[in-house]
């Protein structure tokens, strides 16, 4: 009974919030003292997805081109990063550890307005590059760690029993390594793309409202007033979140979240 | 076939020698266990055998063919590690496959092989079986399997039954010595267990400090140690100087200092199980010329043996024998029988 | 030397972002081409700790008080909730774990932007419990994480233990489970505060400009352009998490970080 | 003092009884262990006692007062884990003391008696030690001194030995023996291991399938065994029906069908190490008529003692002798002699 209540909790704590988005962007007249819209229309999401939408859709497209290079570049320089943290003993390690966890829990507004001038200098500032680079700034981190952690529970062992049963080197990336780390590898990419995804006072400050993600354009829509509008996009930009949970589902109950506890 | 041959390997880690000058030859279809206390580099030597390690000096051959610059998955043995390792994305008819499909060999020739090893470790009822299925013991059968399919010359063990409970190291050591008739298939396992390698065993090779003490048939290892270390290993403490009458039968004896003899006697050993204690009443001359007055002071019910600790003149000697019928403070008559008594070569 | 390499490249990419800010709140003159500032002063650190920084300290003081509070009630109701998912295996466990990674990778702007309404309609909006509130929908589901991971590796035999030994149950508690768990209580309150510290969105949608943050100042003061002032306030933003992490380096250390990786 | 009695306890785990109808009662001083195979349950009854479970029925008197009532932290028995569970916070001495501060002793009495647990644990120069500075041997060590520094009046040790290796494991035993003398306290400890339990314990409990089956002093269970199962728990297999001539001597004998004999005979047992194998030259018509002619069809050398298998008239006989010294196929005379011939009640 105690657990099932907690469960509740838990449950409903998760989902209230987006509630009221689905609510809005289906809503045509929605007024303080109601707890639900008066009225309910379309207008929200066919604006969105009409031509007079065209920012919105390019947004949409600059959010998941930026993620999906940070994202890349991530596992590319996480991967072996977190094999050699995982699996390898070696001096400096503890205090590496120590200075990776600084970006993560360091807020990017400080990050961005740190290396804003030196980007300006570089020719980086508000160009596509300098908000990848700005976004790796935690993404990478963020990565090593998880990749650690899976890294951590690996065993180098399948290694060697997979050459002594005939793998040649590159045979054993392919067919051991490679399906043994590509749970935590999914984690990793999804929370890398997430993050990057979300970001808003980074991407403002290096991109210097050249680059209009889709959080840049939801703010402004904010403040402009268009409820409804907003929330549409809001669930929109809420969307591949979601389905990334969705869909990893099983490769998160499988490694038990390890990699994101 | 499988001929190996190990001809004075010396292995190191780091700069330091764990293995020095080892040779050693195992003929086709035998299966020669090595063992050695924990951490005596037993699975170093299977590693650099596999191809896994590079040996610092000596030589290699398999089917008298040196294998040095061979890389692993190119050297006609297998090596099966101690833990079952078994990849948790594949299952049970796919992880037996795996060295198959390493060598190109995939359809139904592959599905014939794996069918016949599946059959052999009595493993086809769970071969679509997820990995994380398994118990212990059926991880560990497939991991032979594994092994196996390939068909190597030589198999390498590396303490195969270590990882499993008592019943199940029974059936997993038949189940080697059923596959070893079937297969023919010579292998070459290590263990720290000594029971484990008196009875599995055709030959026996002991491993102490980096190097090879004894190696023969486990009778001999057991009975005719080459050294006091050995017998000890054996768990064998009697270790002492003897004077004999020509005869073997022993006259006197006094304990040994450092395995040395001084005042002329010669070190030897006899094993616990195989002192008799002679019944009180039987008191001839000829009884009490070739036996000796003790006393015990240690009894110990162990179940199938009875473990006595006696003291003849100041020595403490162990006898291992049947009932508990023996009390401490006892007086007793020990007789060490010829054909028992070992003197250390 | 591929390691040092390694090492050095994270070394290298983690502290860079800070050295900036470092010179600029040292920097009377600092403009476009030059690499370094021209002129040196203690302008900006002057102008923070005298009266006309007061609306700095308020905003150092809100923010604290916000994250303390914010970071409080995170461990008073995770610290259950993590025991019961980390000890016991219940119907409906894979779920809650699932739904408990929403709120952690939905970016803060959706959430608040959804339960903006709500909050208007029940009185919380700019107010300092609403804020608390909104800081609670990721900072509690990330302690509960972080708590959970603690509870995974946590022999519940040490309390039958200590009960066949004399303990009383009340004594269990404060002399068994308290010190089993303290690392990882120390690392969960520590994330949860600095994610409190460094929120920026959320706390200007819920709080609608009348809970003025140090974020947000911050942010204000980047658009100001007076960038001394904002690479200092910076640097006092950025302290909690440095000190935090140095004095918990035992902690982190001791654990791994598993608490976070 | 330290009596325990245990009048009809029933166990439940959830709504299913794992322990039925125990009655055990444990005088001052003693050490008994409980023995039986993984899973049966022996964890549960310590933890009963203890007061960390609550019994389904049945009473525990604890120097022969009723206990059940009361919470664990309030009775006078201590239950010692299977695994160390030191406290990682604490240092050793800190450990030790853990229970005499719950118990309000502080100060120079508590520092008195961890000194001299410590001593008697010899443990002393690790006292200031952190916990994960210690070896496994070690901790084992420290938790038992934790238990013991309470003085309790019953100990209850669950599986001491089985996290030990070989030689950790005879040093852990001879500490339990040698503390027990020192401070005589009643011991009740729980083992899967048999020959653990022969060795150590005064008196020997067997549980089998949630009940006692045969308790008595550790010769009584290995030598006469009180069912079938118990002799096949012993390791001894050769369970037979038999008629003898009245003075137990053996004439024929056959299997036995579920344990139970048919025609006429009873079911007896007998030790494969106490079945003598007669010299073949030995053959005047009384050893004809005493002894049976047999065949052997396994041998294997398993040290100390070699196991083998010999079939007379078809029945597989179990025979454990010194040294190898039969071959597969050759033709054996078995006795049986009367003494070691045991039918079951």
């Amino acid at each position: 009974m105690r657990r099932k209540t907690i469960l509740f909790c838990i449950f409903v704590s998760t989902a209230l919030p987006f509630l009221p988005l689905l609510l809005w962007s289906i809503s045509e007249k929605w007024f303080y003292p109601a707890l639900f819209p008066q009225v309910f229309g379309t207008r929200a999401w066919t604006y969105v997805f009409t031509t007079s939408g065209n920012q919105i859709l390019d947004g949409l497209f600059t959010s998941f081109s930026l993620a999906l290079v940070t994202t890349t570049v991530s596992l590319i320089l996480g991967i072996p990063a977190g094999r050699a943290l995982g699996l390898y003993d070696f001096p400096g390690k503890k205090i590496t550890m120590l200075f990776l966890t600084l970006p993560i829990i360091v807020p990017p507004l400080s990050v961005s307005m740190g290396l804003h001038l030196w980007f300006i200098k570089l020719g980086l500032a508000e160009t596509f590059i300098g908000v990848v680079l700005i976004h790796l700034t935690f993404c990478l981190p963020y990565t090593i760690f998880v990749i650690r952690g899976v890294f951590t529970d690996y065993n180098p062992d399948f290694e060697e029993q997979a050459r002594s049963l005939g793998a040649s080197p590159a045979k054993v990336i392919v067919m051991v390594i490679f399906p043994m780390i590509i749970p935590g590898v999914i984690i990793a990419a999804l929370f890398s793309f997430l993050l990057s995804w979300s970001q808003y006072l980074s991407t403002l400050i290096i991109g210097g409202g050249k680059m209009l993600t889709l959080p840049i354009l939801l703010f402004s829509l904010m403040g402009s007033g268009d409820r409804p509008v907003a929330g549409a996009v809001s669930l929109i930009f809420i969307l591949p979140a979601f389905l990334a949970l969705m869909s990893s589902a099983h490769y998160l109950g499988r490694t038990g979240l390890k990699g994101i506890r | 076939m499988g001929y190996l041959e190990l001809q004075n390997l010396t292995i190191n880690y780091g700069k330091t020698p764990i293995i020095r000058d080892l040779s050693l030859s195992i003929s086709n279809g035998e299966i020669v266990s090595l063992l050695g206390p924990s951490g005596a580099g037993k699975t170093t030597i299977l590693k650099t055998i596999a191809g896994l390690l590079q040996p610092a000096s000596g030589k290699i051959l398999i089917n008298n063919i040196p294998v040095n610059h061979l890389p692993a998955e190119k050297r006609d043995a297998v090596l099966i590690f101690q833990k079952p390792l078994l990849f948790p994305f594949l299952n049970v008819a796919q992880n037996i496959g795996f060295g198959l499909k390493m060598q190109q060999i995939t359809g139904i020739k592959a599905e014939k092989k794996i069918g016949k090893i599946l059959e052999i470790t009595e493993l086809t009822d769970l071969q679509n079986r997820k990995i994380h299925q398994l118990s212990g013991g059926q991880q560990q059968r497939v991991a032979l399997a594994r092994g196996l399919v390939l068909e190597p010359s030589i198999l390498l063990l590396d303490e195969p039954l270590s990882n499993l409970d008592a019943s199940l190291r029974q059936q997993m050591r038949e189940l080697i010595q059923t596959v070893q008739k079937q297969t023919g298939t010579t292998m070459l396992f290590v263990t720290h267990d000594q029971s484990e390698a008196l009875t599995i065993s055709d030959r026996v090779c002991l491993l102490l400090d980096g190097r090879l003490r004894q190696v023969g048939k486990p009778e001999e290892l057991f009975y005719l140690p080459a050294a006091p270390e050995v017998a000890r290993f054996f768990g064998c403490n009697n270790i002492l100087c003897g004077t004999d009458d020509g005869k073997k039968n022993i006259t006197t004896f006094s304990n040994t200092h450092l395995n040395r003899c001084s005042n002329g006697g010669k070190p030897f050993t006899i094993r616990p199980e195989d002192i008799e204690i002679l019944s009180a009443s039987r008191t001839g001359p000829e009884v009490l010329h070739q036996s000796f007055e003790g006393r015990v002071i240690g009894v110990t019910f162990e179940g199938q043996l009875t473990r006595l600790t006696i003291e003849v003149k100041k020595i403490q000697i162990t006898v291992l024998c049947g009932r508990p019928t023996y009390r401490i403070g006892q007086s007793v008559r020990l007789k060490m029988p010829k054909n028992c008594v070992h003197f250390f070569p």
